[in-house]
C-alpha cells in the first residue's frame, strides 16, 4: 500500500485537533473497525470518503462515543476522549450530524434549534445567519420537525449543529437528498464555515461536491483507512480515483 | 400535454390532488397522466411537495380534494395496501423496512403479497419454495445476495436503500414509485440501481415515477420531467427542454447566470 | 431557564404558516358538560353540591395521576408500580401522625395545615427516595420495552406491597383527618366538604408549577427528545439518564403527595389502596392524552364530574362511566384531548 | 408498544428438517438440543402424569400446565408474533370458562351441553374479538391495551352484575358428564398399578385437546400468514404499503388467539368443575400469562411450554418450599420470617423481576443462542 | 393416630388479616379447649393450614387435597364465600365433614347446602337481623339503604327487608341505593339518599350494608343531620370500626364484639389475645374458636372421626363459643347465635374501647328462614 497511515507520516506536524490511532470497534460479534489511524487539522475540512459499508459512520460514531472503541485512541485537541461518555465528548466541543439526521420528529423546528444551543439563547445574529443559509427553516419555524420534508430535515440537522460555535463538526452525508440548488448553498455553507476557523470532518458520497470543498482526503475501505492525503492531490489524479472510489470525477456532473 | 404517446390509456392518473395542512398547501392541484413504458422524474426543490404527492397516490396520506385513478378506477378512498394490490409500488425516502427480519424475508414478504399467499393459514411457509427463489433472485440483482442472512439494521445506509429498492421490485407492480433511490449510495453502487430501473422501463409496461436530485440520473433515464414547485407542477416535458427551463434552471439547479 | 430563541425572527412572523394555538375545545367541554347536567339534575343547590364534589374529586385524581402522565407521558414509561407510591405516600403520613397526633386533634387551624404539609413532606420525600431505587433497580434495564416495564414493575409493586405488609401489618389502618378539615361547609342547601376546598387548592397549585415547569424551561423538551432519541441528546451534551432518573422521582414524589390527599380522604390505610385506583389513573391519563398535564387535569375533573352526575342521575351507570367517558373521547379524539406525541 | 420478540432470522437458515415429526412441528423445531431435551421431558412427564404421581395435587397440576400451555401460546400469537398488547386475553379465557359452566349447569351434565357451551362460547369469543380489532386495532398500540384493559374490566363487572346467569362473584359449581366424574371406572382392573376413573380421563381430554391445539397454533405461526403478521409487528406501515391489509390481518390473529383462548377457558372449567370471575376473569391471571410468554420467551410457542411449566410449578410449589425453608431455617434471626409460606408474594415478585432480567429473550431465546443443534 | 383437621383460609392477598384472626382463634380455640395439651383422648390433633389466596378453584383443590392426600377428618373454612361455596360438593364427594368459617353468604347454608355442610360463622340472613332488631321497635320509621351494586349488596338488601318485615313491621324500607363495589366518593348517593328521606315523618335512618372500605365517613360528613337522618353502619371488625368514634351515638347491630359477652371462655379469649397480640379479640378470633369448639364438641359427642357419625353428631348439637351457646340448626346445619345491638360510645378509653352494649338480641328473636332444600 503506498499511503502510510496518516497517523504516522504526520507526526512531526504540530498536534492535530482530532486523532485516531489504532482505533478498533466492534458491534456485537461483528468486528467493524480494524485498526483506523486518521487525523483532522485544526482550522481545516477533511473529508472522509468510501464505498457503502466501507464503516465512515461507524468512525464518526465511534468518535462521538456511541460505539465504545474496544482498542485504540482518539485524542481530541491533545486529551484522550476514547473512554468518555456521549454528552462529555460532545461538552469537549464536537458537533455531531448523524446520517439518520437524529431530529427530533415530536419537537418543533424551534424547540430542535432551541435545545442544540446548549449554553442558553441563541445568539440572534448566528440565527439570522442560519436561517438565511436554510430559509426553509424559517418558514415552518414552529412547525413539527417529522412534518419537515427529507431536505428540510437534512438542514435542520446541520443548523442544529451550527447552532452554537464548536471546535469540531462531524457531518455524516450532509447533501444526502438535497436538490442542485441546496447542495450548492451548503457547499457555500461549508466555505463560510472554515472561513470561520471551524474544524470540519465530513462524510460524503457527492464526489464532486466533496471535491470543491475538501482541503484533505481520507479514504475508508473495510474498515481501514486506505488513503489519506491532500484532495488536491486525489482530484489531479484520476486513476487514484479509479482504484478507491471506482469512478472518474468525469462521470459524474 | 405529456410528450410521450398522449393518446395512451394512463396507467395512474391524478385530478387536481390537492392537501392542505393546516394553512399550509403542499400539493397543489396537480394533475398529471402517467403512461405505461414512460419514465417520468419528478424534480423540484427540497420541500416541492414530491415526497408528499407520492403519499397521497399510494395512500399514505388521504386528499384534501383531487382524485387518484389507477388504470382508470378511481382509488381516492382505498387503503394503501388496497391501492398495491391494485399495481402501486412504492419505495420511501427515508428507508423504510422490517428491522428484525433478514434481507432475505424483507424481500420474501413482498414476493408473497404479489403471490396473494397472505391468508394461507395451514401450510408452512418454507413449502413455498418458488417464493423463496424468487426473492433470492432479486436479492441478486440488488447484489446483496451475500447478505442475505443480515438483518437491516446491521445493514450500512447504502445496503438499506439497495433493499428497499428490492422490495419494490419484488412487489412487481405496475407502477414504480422510486422516492430518491441513490440517495446516500457511493457512487460505484449507483449503476447497479440506475440498471435495475432501466431494465423495468424497457420491459415496456411499467410506469415509472422517480424523483431524484441528481441531474445526471435524471437525464440518463427520464422520457419526462415534471417539475413540483411550492406544490405545483410548473413544468412538464421534455427533459432537455425542461432542464433548460428557467424555472428549473434557477429555483432548482440555483444558476441564475444560465439562460436557454 | 428561559427560552432560547423566544419567537422567531421579526421576518419570519409575517410568512402564511398558522401558528401552534392553544386548542380551548377539550376546555370547554367541563363548563358544557356541568350546563347540560343542570336542567337534567334539575335541583339547583343538588347541581351545585354535585359539581363542587365533583371538581374536587377530579383534583385528587389529578395529583394521583400526574406523576404517571409525566413519566408515562415524558420517558414513554409504564409504570404498573404507581400505585404503591400511592399507597406508600398514604402509609408516610404514619411517620408523621405517630408522634405528632395531637396537631391533629387540635383545634387550630395552622396546627392542621402544619401537620398536612408535614405529612406531605414526608412522604413526598419517602416516595422520591424509593422512587429513586426503583428507577435504578426496576426500571433503568427495561427503558424501551413496554412489556418488560409492565413485568418488572408489577414484580416491583408486589414487592412494595408485601414490604407494606410487612412494615405496618396487614389491617387496615384509620387515620384521623384533622380537627377543622373535617365536616362541610353549608351554605344552604349546599355543601361542601372541608377537605375538598383544601384538595383543590393543592390541584391548583401542583398543576399551575408543573405547566410552568413544563414549559418555561426546557426540561420538557429534553425530555421528550429525550425519549425519541437518546442518543442524540447526549450527542448534543445532554446527560439524559441523570434527567430520567429525575423525572422518575419527581412522578414518585407526585404518587406521593396524591397518596397523602388520598389517605385522608379515605381515613383509612390499606395497602392496596393505590392500586385500587390504578385504572381510574390509567383511564384519565389516557382521556387526557399521554403525557399531556393539561390534558390529565381536564381529563381527571371531567371523569369525576360524570361519575358524580351519572351516580346521581342513573347510578345503575355509574358502574361504567368511566368507561364511557374514555370510550367517547377516544371516539371524538383517538389521541386522547390534547394529543402530545405520535410515537 | 415495543416489545422484544425472540429475532426470527434463524429462521431463514439454509438447513430444513425433514421428516413427520418436522411436519407436525410444522418445521419450526427447538433448534437447541437442550431445549428439546426439556420439552420432551415437559411432553413425557405431562402423558404420563397420572401413572408417575400419586395423590390429586400433582394431577391438578399438570392438569392447569396443559390449560396455560394452550393459554400462553395463543397470548403469544398475540403478542409475540403480532405485536398486540392485549389486556382482554383473560375475557375470552373467561367466556370458554362460563360457555361450559353455564351450559352444564342449566342443560344438566351431558356431552350435548357441553358442546353448546363451548359452541356458544366461540361465537361470542369470535364476534367480540373481531369487533374489538376492527374497532381498535387501528389506534395506537398503548391506547389498544388501554381499551382492552377497559373492556377486560367492563365484562368483568358485567360478570358480576349478571349474577342470575353467572354466579356473580360466587361463580358457579356444576357437575360434569358421567364418564369424566370420579366415580368412573371405565377398567374394572388398575392400569399400571392405578386404577383408572372419570378425573384420569378427564386429564387426557385436556391433554389432547392441548396438545392438538398447540400443533394447530404452530402451524398457524409458520405459515404464510403468520410471517404476515411478524412483519406487521416489525413495521405495521410497510406492511400495509406492501398490500397486506394491516386491520384484518391484526383482527385475524386477535379471533384466533381469542378462539384458542375460549378453549382453554372451556378445558380449565371442565377440569375444575367450577367457573368463576377470579378463576379466569381476573387481571392477576393476564399478568401471570403475559410473565409466562415472557419467561418462556416471546415470539417461540415453545416459550409457552416452558414459561407454563415453570410459572405454574412454582405458583403450585412455593408455599410448599417456602414452608420446608421456613422450618429449615427456624432459630435464624429474620430469614425464617422472609421465607414465610405467607409472604410467597413478596418472592413471586421478586420472580418477576428476576425472570425479566434473567431471561431477556426469554429461556427460548436463552437456549438457542447457546447450543444449537 | 392423629385426628387431623385442615383449616384453610385466605391468608395471602386483600384479606390477609381476616385470615389471621381466624387462624388464631382458632389454634387459641383448640388450646382452651385441650386445655393446652392439643390432644383429644390421647390423639394428637394435627391441624393443617392451606392458604387459598381467595381463589375459589385454588380453595376447591386444596379442599380436594385435605380430603384425598392428607386425609384429614374434618376441614375448616374458608374467608371468602366464593371460595367456600366452590368447596362445598368437594365435601360432598368426599363424604366429610366442612365446618364453613367465616363464609357469610345464605346460599352455603341455602340452596348450595349438602349434609356434610356446618356453619358456625353467621349468614347475611342473621346480619340483616340483626340489624332490623337494632331498629326502634315502635314509632314510625323510614329506612333507606345503602349497599354495593353485586350480589352480595342486593342480597343484603333484601334480607333487610324480609328481616324488617317478620320483626319490625312499623319500619319501611323507603330507598334503596346501589353504589359501584369500588365506589370512593359518595357524594351523588348520600344526595340521592337525602333527598328520598329528608321529607319523611318519624326516625330516617340510613342503613349501610358495604364490604371492605366503609363510606360512612363521607356520608356523615355531609352532614344528614341537617335533616334529622340518623345511619346506621352496622357492625366490622375493629380497625374499620375506628372511624366510628368521630360519630358518637350511632346505633347498629354486630356480630361480636370483646367487650359484649360474659362467660368465662370469653374473658379467657380477651385476656389471653390481649397478652399475646397486644390487641383485644376481634370478629374472626370469635369466629375461629367457635368453629374449634364445634368441631371437638363434634369428635366428642361421635365418639371419633367417622364421618357419618359426626354428622349425626353435630346437627341439632350445641357447643360453646366466646358468644355463649350456638346450636346447629337440624335443618341447614347453620349455627344459630345472639347478636349484639351497640351504640358507638363518646369517649373511648383507648382505640379500640369504640362501642357500648345496648342490648344483647338472642338467637330466638331472630327468626331465620330455613332456605335449602334436603
Ligand atoms: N448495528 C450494526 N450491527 C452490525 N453491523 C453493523 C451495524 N451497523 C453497521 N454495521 C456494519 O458495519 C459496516 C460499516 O457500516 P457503516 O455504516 O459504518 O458504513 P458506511 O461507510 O457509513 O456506509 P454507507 O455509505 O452505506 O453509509 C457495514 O458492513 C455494516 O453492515
Ligand atoms: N404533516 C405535515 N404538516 C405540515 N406540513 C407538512 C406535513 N407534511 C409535509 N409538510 C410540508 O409539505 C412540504 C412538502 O414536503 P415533501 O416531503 O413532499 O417535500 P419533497 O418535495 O419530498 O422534498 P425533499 O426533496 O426535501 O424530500 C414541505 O414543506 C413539508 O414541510
Ligand atoms: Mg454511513
Ligand atoms: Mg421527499
Amino acid at each position: 500500500m503506498a499511503e502510510t497511515p496518516a497517523g504516522t507520516s504526520a507526526s512531526t506536524f504540530p498536534e492535530p485537533l482530532l486523532r485516531l490511532e489504532g482505533v478498533h470497534t466492534h458491534i456485537g460479534p461483528y468486528h467493524i473497525l480494524h485498526g483506523v489511524y486518521l487525523e483532522v487539522p485544526a482550522g481545516e475540512l477533511t473529508m472522509l470518503l468510501g464505498r457503502n459499508g466501507a464503516g465512515k459512520t461507524t468512525t464518526l460514531r465511534t468518535i462521538m462515543g456511541l460505539w465504545q472503541a474496544s482498542s485504540g485512541s482518539i485524542r481530541f485537541d491533545g486529551r484522550e476522549i476514547a473512554a468518555l461518555p456521549t454528552p462529555d465528548i460532545a461538552r469537549a466541543g464536537i458537533a455531531y450530524v448523524p446520517e439518520s439526521m437524529g431530529i427530533f420528529s415530536d419537537l418543533t423546528v424551534r424547540e430542535n434549534i432551541v435545545l442544540a444551543a446548549r449554553s442558553g439563547p441563541v445568539d440572534p445574529a448566528r440565527l439570522d445567519w442560519m436561517l438565511g443559509l436554510f430559509p426553509a427553516l424559517k418558514r415552518f419555524w414552529n412547525l413539527p420537525a417529522g412534518h419537515l420534508s427529507g431536505g428540510q430535515k437534512q438542514m435542520l440537522a446541520i443548523a442544529r449543529a451550527i447552532a452554537e460555535p464548536r471546535r469540531l463538526l462531524l457531518v455524516d452525508e450532509p447533501t444526502k437528498g438535497l436538490a442542485p440548488v441546496m447542495v450548492r448553498s451548503m457547499i457555500e455553507a461549508f466555505r463560510a464555515l472554515k472561513a470561520a476557523g471551524e474544524t470540519i470532518l465530513l462524510v460524503e458520497q457527492n464526489f464532486h461536491a466533496a471535491s470543491q470543498l475538501g482541503d484533505n482526503v481520507i479514504v475508508m475501505d473495510d474498515g481501514l483507512v486506505v488513503h489519506s492525503g491532500a484532495m488536491r492531490d486525489l482530484v489531479a489524479d484520476k486513476a487514484l480515483q479509479q482504484r478507491l472510489l471506482g469512478l472518474s470525477l468525469d462521470a459524474h456532473q | 400535454m405529456s410528450p410521450t404517446s398522449p393518446t395512451a390509456a394512463p396507467a395512474l392518473e391524478t385530478r387536481g390532488l390537492t392537501i392542505r395542512f393546516g394553512g399550509h398547501v403542499a400539493v397543489n392541484g396537480v394533475s398529471c397522466r402517467f403512461t405505461p413504458g414512460t419514465l417520468t422524474a419528478i424534480v423540484g426543490p427540497n420541500g416541492a411537495g414530491k415526497t408528499t404527492y407520492f403519499n397521497l397516490v399510494s395512500g399514505q396520506l388521504r386528499a384534501s380534494a383531487g382524485q387518484v385513478l389507477v388504470g382508470g378506477e378511481d382509488v381516492t378512498g382505498l387503503a394503501p395496501s388496497a391501492r398495491a394490490k391494485r399495481g402501486l409500488g412504492r419505495a420511501f425516502q427515508l428507508t423504510n423496512l422490517f428491522p428484525r427480519l433478514t434481507a432475505l424475508e424483507n424481500v420474501r414478504l413482498a414476493v408473497q403479497s404479489r403471490a396473494e399467499a397472505g391468508w394461507t393459514l395451514l401450510s408452512v411457509w418454507s413449502g413455498r419454495r418458488d417464493l423463496i427463489a424468487k426473492a433470492e433472485a432479486i436479492l441478486e440483482r440488488v447484489r446483496l445476495a451475500d447478505k442475505r442472512h443480515v438483518t437491516p439494521s446491521a445493514l450500512s445506509h447504502g445496503d438499506q436503500r439497495k433493499l428497499e429498492v428490492a422490495l419494490l421490485i419484488a412487489m412487481d407492480p405496475r407502477v414504480f414509485m422510486f422516492d430518491e433511490p441513490t440517495a446516500g449510495m457511493s457512487v460505484d453502487e449507483v449503476p447497479t440501481v440506475l440498471e435495475l430501473i432501466q431494465d423495468i422501463k424497457e420491459r415496456g409496461d411499467a410506469t415509472v415515477l422517480l424523483v431524484e436530485h441528481k441531474m445526471d440520473v435524471v437525464r440518463s433515464l427520464a422520457d419526462r420531467i415534471v417539475v413540483l414547485h411550492n406544490g405545483t407542477l410548473v413544468a412538464d416535458g421534455e427533459p432537455a427542454a425542461v432542464i433548460a427551463s428557467p424555472i428549473v434552471q434557477e429555483a432548482y439547479l440555483g444558476l441564475e447566470a444560465a439562460h436557454g | 431557564m428561559s427560552d432560547a430563541v423566544e419567537a422567531p425572527p421579526a421576518d419570519v412572523q409575517a410568512a402564511e404558516l398558522p401558528r401552534a394555538r392553544t386548542d380551548w375545545l377539550p376546555l370547554a367541554l367541563v363548563p358544557a358538560l356541568a350546563l347540560l347536567a343542570l336542567p337534567l339534575v334539575g335541583d339547583v343547590s343538588a347541581w351545585v353540591t354535585l359539581t363542587l364534589a365533583g371538581l374536587a374529586m377530579g383534583m385528587m385524581i389529578f395529583l394521583m395521576a400526574s406523576g404517571l402522565t409525566l413519566v408515562f407521558g415524558l420517558m414513554d414509561i409504564i409504570n404498573f408500580g404507581h400505585g404503591v407510591f400511592i399507597s406508600l405516600g398514604a402509609y408516610a403520613t404514619l411517620i408523621v401522625l405517630g408522634p405528632l397526633a395531637g396537631w391533629a386533634s387540635a383545634e387550630s387551624v395552622w396546627l392542621n395545615l402544619a401537620l398536612l404539609l408535614l405529612c406531605i413532606a414526608v412522604a413526598m420525600g419517602l416516595t422520591a427516595a424509593v422512587g429513586a431505587v426503583f428507577e435504578r433497580v426496576i426500571v433503568r434495564p427495561v427503558y424501551g420495552s413496554h412489556l418488560k416495564q409492565i413485568l418488572v414493575t408489577m414484580g416491583g409493586l408486589i414487592v412494595a406491597e408485601q414490604a407494606i405488609h410487612a412494615i405496618w401489618g396487614a389491617s387496615p389502618i384509620p387515620i384521623p383527618l384533622p380537627e377543622t378539615l373535617r365536616g362541610a361547609f353549608v351554605f344552604g342547601e349546599v355543601v361542601m366538604e372541608r377537605y375538598r376546598v383544601f384538595a383543590v387548592g393543592v390541584g391548583l397549585l401542583v398543576f399551575v408549577a408543573m405547566q410552568l415547569l413544563l414549559n418555561r424551561t426546557r426540561i420538557g423538551l429534553l425530555i421528550r427528545a429525550g425519549v425519541e432519541n437518546p442518543e442524540m441528546v447526549e450527542a448534543l451534551g445532554y446527560r439524559i439518564r441523570r434527567l430520567f432518573v429525575s423525572v422518575f422521582v419527581a412522578g414518585s414524589a407526585l404518587a406521593g403527595l396524591g397518596g397523602v390527599m388520598w389517605a385522608f380522604y379515605r381515613q383509612t390505610l390499606t395497602a392496596g389502596m393505590g392500586m385500587e385506583v390504578m385504572v381510574l389513573v390509567f383511564i384519565v391519563i389516557i382521556v387526557g392524552g399521554l403525557g399531556s398535564v393539561g390534558g390529565c387535569f381536564v381529563g381527571s375533573i371531567l371523569v369525576a364530574l360524570v361519575a358524580n352526575y351519572v351516580g346521581f342521575l342513573a347510578p345503575k351507570l355509574a358502574l361504567v362511566s368511566n368507561i364511557l367517558v374514555m370510550a367517547l373521547v377516544l371516539i371524538w379524539r383517538p389521541q386522547g384531548l390534547f394529543p402530545v406525541a405520535r410515537r | 408498544m415495543t416489545s422484544s420478540p425472540a429475532p426470527t432470522a434463524a429462521l431463514d437458515g439454509p438447513r430444513r428438517p425433514r421428516g413427520p415429526l418436522a411436519w407436525l412441528l410444522s418445521f419450526d423445531t427447538p433448534r437447541s438440543w437442550v431445549l428439546s431435551v426439556i420439552l420432551l421431558g415437559i411432553v413425557l412427564c405431562l402423558g404420563a402424569a397420572p401413572f408417575l404421581f400419586s395423590g390429586s395435587q400433582p394431577l391438578s397440576t399438570a392438569a392447569k400446565i396443559c390449560v396455560f400451555i394452550l393459554l400462553v401460546a395463543s397470548y403469544d400469537l398475540l403478542l409475540g408474533y403480532t405485536g398486540i398488547v392485549s389486556f382482554a386475553h383473560t375475557m375470552f379465557f373467561g367466556i370458554g370458562g362460563y360457555g361450559i359452566a353455564i351450559a352444564l349447569e342449566r342443560l344438566g351434565p351431558s356431552w350435548g351441553s357441553a358442546a353448546i357451551g363451548l359452541a356458544l362460547g366461540l361465537a361470542l369469543s369470535a364476534v367480540l374479538a373481531a369487533a374489538i380489532g376492527l374497532l381498535s386495532l387501528r389506534v395506537r398500540a398503548i391506547f389498544f391495551s388501554m381499551i382492552t384493559l377497559a373492556v377486560a374490566s367492563a365484562v368483568a363487572v358485567l360478570a358480576s352484575q349478571m349474577s342470575g346467569i353467572t354466579g356473580g362473584e360466587d361463580g358457579l359449581s356444576f357437575q360434569l358428564p358421567a364418564e369424566l366424574r370420579p366415580a368412573f371406572r371405565p377398567f374394572a382392573e388398575p392400569v399400571l398399578g392405578v386404577s383408572v376413573n372419570g378425573r384420569i380421563l378427564a386429564y387426557y381430554l385436556i391433554l389432547a385437546v392441548t396438545v392438538l391445539g398447540f400443533l394447530l397454533l404452530l402451524r398457524v405461526v409458520n405459515s404464510p400468514f403468520g410471517r404476515v403478521l411478524q412483519a406487521i409487528r416489525e413495521n405495521e406501515f410497510r406492511a400495509e404499503a406492501l398490500g397486506y391489509r394491516v386491520v384484518a390481518y391484526r383482527t385475524a390473529a386477535s379471533v384466533i388467539s381469542a378462539l384458542a383462548a375460549t378453549v382453554a377457558g372451556a378445558l380449565m372449567a371442565l377440569w375444575l368443575r367450577y367457573n368463576g370471575p377470579d378463576t379466569t376473569l381476573s387481571f392477576s391471571i393476564m399478568i401471570d400469562i403475559l410473565l409466562m410468554v415472557v419467561i418462556g420467551g416471546m415470539g417461540t410457542l415453545y416459550g409457552a411450554v416452558l414459561g407454563a411449566t415453570l410459572f405454574v410449578l412454582a405458583q403450585s410449589y412455593l408455599q410448599v418450599l417456602m414452608g420446608a425453608g421456613s422450618a429449615a431455617l427456624a432459630g435464624l434471626p429474620l430469614l425464617p420470617d422472609l421465607v414465610h409460606p405467607d409472604r410467597w408474594l413478596l418472592w413471586l415478585g421478586i420472580l418477576f423481576i428476576v425472570s425479566v432480567y434473567a431471561f431477556p429473550g426469554g429461556i427460548v431465546g436463552h437456549l438457542r443462542k447457546d447450543h444449537h443443534p | 393416630q392423629d385426628i387431623k383437621i385442615a383449616l384453610i383460609a385466605g391468608k395471602t392477598g386483600p384479606l390477609e388479616a381476616y385470615a389471621k384472626q381466624t387462624e388464631a382463634g382458632f389454634m387459641m380455640g383448640l388450646e382452651y379447649l385441650t386445655k393446652g395439651s392439643m390432644s383429644w383422648q390421647g390423639r394428637k390433633i394435627n391441624v393443617i393450614v392451606k392458604d387459598d389466596q381467595l381463589k375459589a378453584d385454588l380453595a376447591k383443590t386444596l379442599l380436594e387435597q385435605a380430603y384425598n392426600d392428607d386425609k384429614v377428618d374434618i376441614a375448616v373454612g374458608t374467608t371468602s364465600s366464593a371460595a367456600a361455596l366452590a368447596m362445598l360438593p368437594v365435601a360432598e364427594e368426599n363424604g366429610k365433614v366442612l365446618i364453613v368459617e367465616p363464609a357469610v353468604a345464605d346460599a352455603i347454608t341455602g340452596e348450595k347446602w349438602n349434609r356434610f355442610i356446618f356453619r358456625t360463622a353467621r349468614n347475611s340472613t342473621q346480619d340483616a337481623y340483626g340489624a332490623a332488631a337494632a331498629v326502634p321497635a315502635t314509632g314510625e320509621v323510614s329506612i333507606a339503604t345503602l349497599a354495593q351494586d353485586y350480589a352480595f349488596g342486593r342480597d343484603g338488601v333484601a334480607a333487610l327487608k324480609s328481616a324488617l318485615a317478620a320483626i319490625r313491621p312499623n319500619a319501611k324500607v323507603v330507598f334503596e341505593e346501589y353504589a359501584p363495589q369500588n365506589a370512593t366518593d359518595f357524594t351523588a348517593s348520600a344526595q340521592r339518599l337525602f333527598d328520598a328521606l329528608k321529607d319523611k315523618p318519624g326516625r330516617k335512618i340510613i342503613e349501610i350494608i358495604w364490604a371492605g372500605q366503609h363510606p360512612l365517613p363521607k356520608i356523615a360528613d355531609l352532614k344528614p343531620e341537617r335533616y334529622g337522618i340518623e345511619i346506621a353502619p352496622g357492625g366490622n371488625i375493629l380497625p374499620a370500626m375506628q372511624i366510628y368514634k368521630n360519630y358518637p351515638g350511632m346505633e347498629g347491630a354486630i356480630y361480636y364484639y370483646y367487650a359484649a359477652p360474659k362467660n368465662p371462655m370469653n374473658d379467657w379469649l380477651v385476656a389471653e389475645h390481649q397478652k399475646r397480640f397486644g390487641a383485644p379479640p376481634d370478629f374472626f378470633t370469635a369466629g375461629g374458636f367457635a368453629a374449634a369448639s364445634a368441631a371437638l364438641t363434634a369428635i366428642e359427642k361421635a365418639g371419633g372421626t367417622d364421618p357419618e357419625k359426626l354428622v349425626k353428631a353435630m346437627e341439632g348439637m350445641t357447643f360453646e363459643t366466646p358468644k355463649g351457646p350456638m346450636t346447629f340448626r337440624k335443618e341447614d346445619h347453620q349455627a344459630l347465635q345472639v347478636m349484639y345491638h351497640f351504640k358507638v360510645k363518646a369517649d373511648g378509653k383507648d382505640q379500640n374501647d369504640l362501642l357500648d352494649l345496648v342490648e344483647t338480641i338472642p338467637a330466638d328473636k331472630l327468626p331465620i328462614p330455613v332456605r335449602n332444600k334436603r
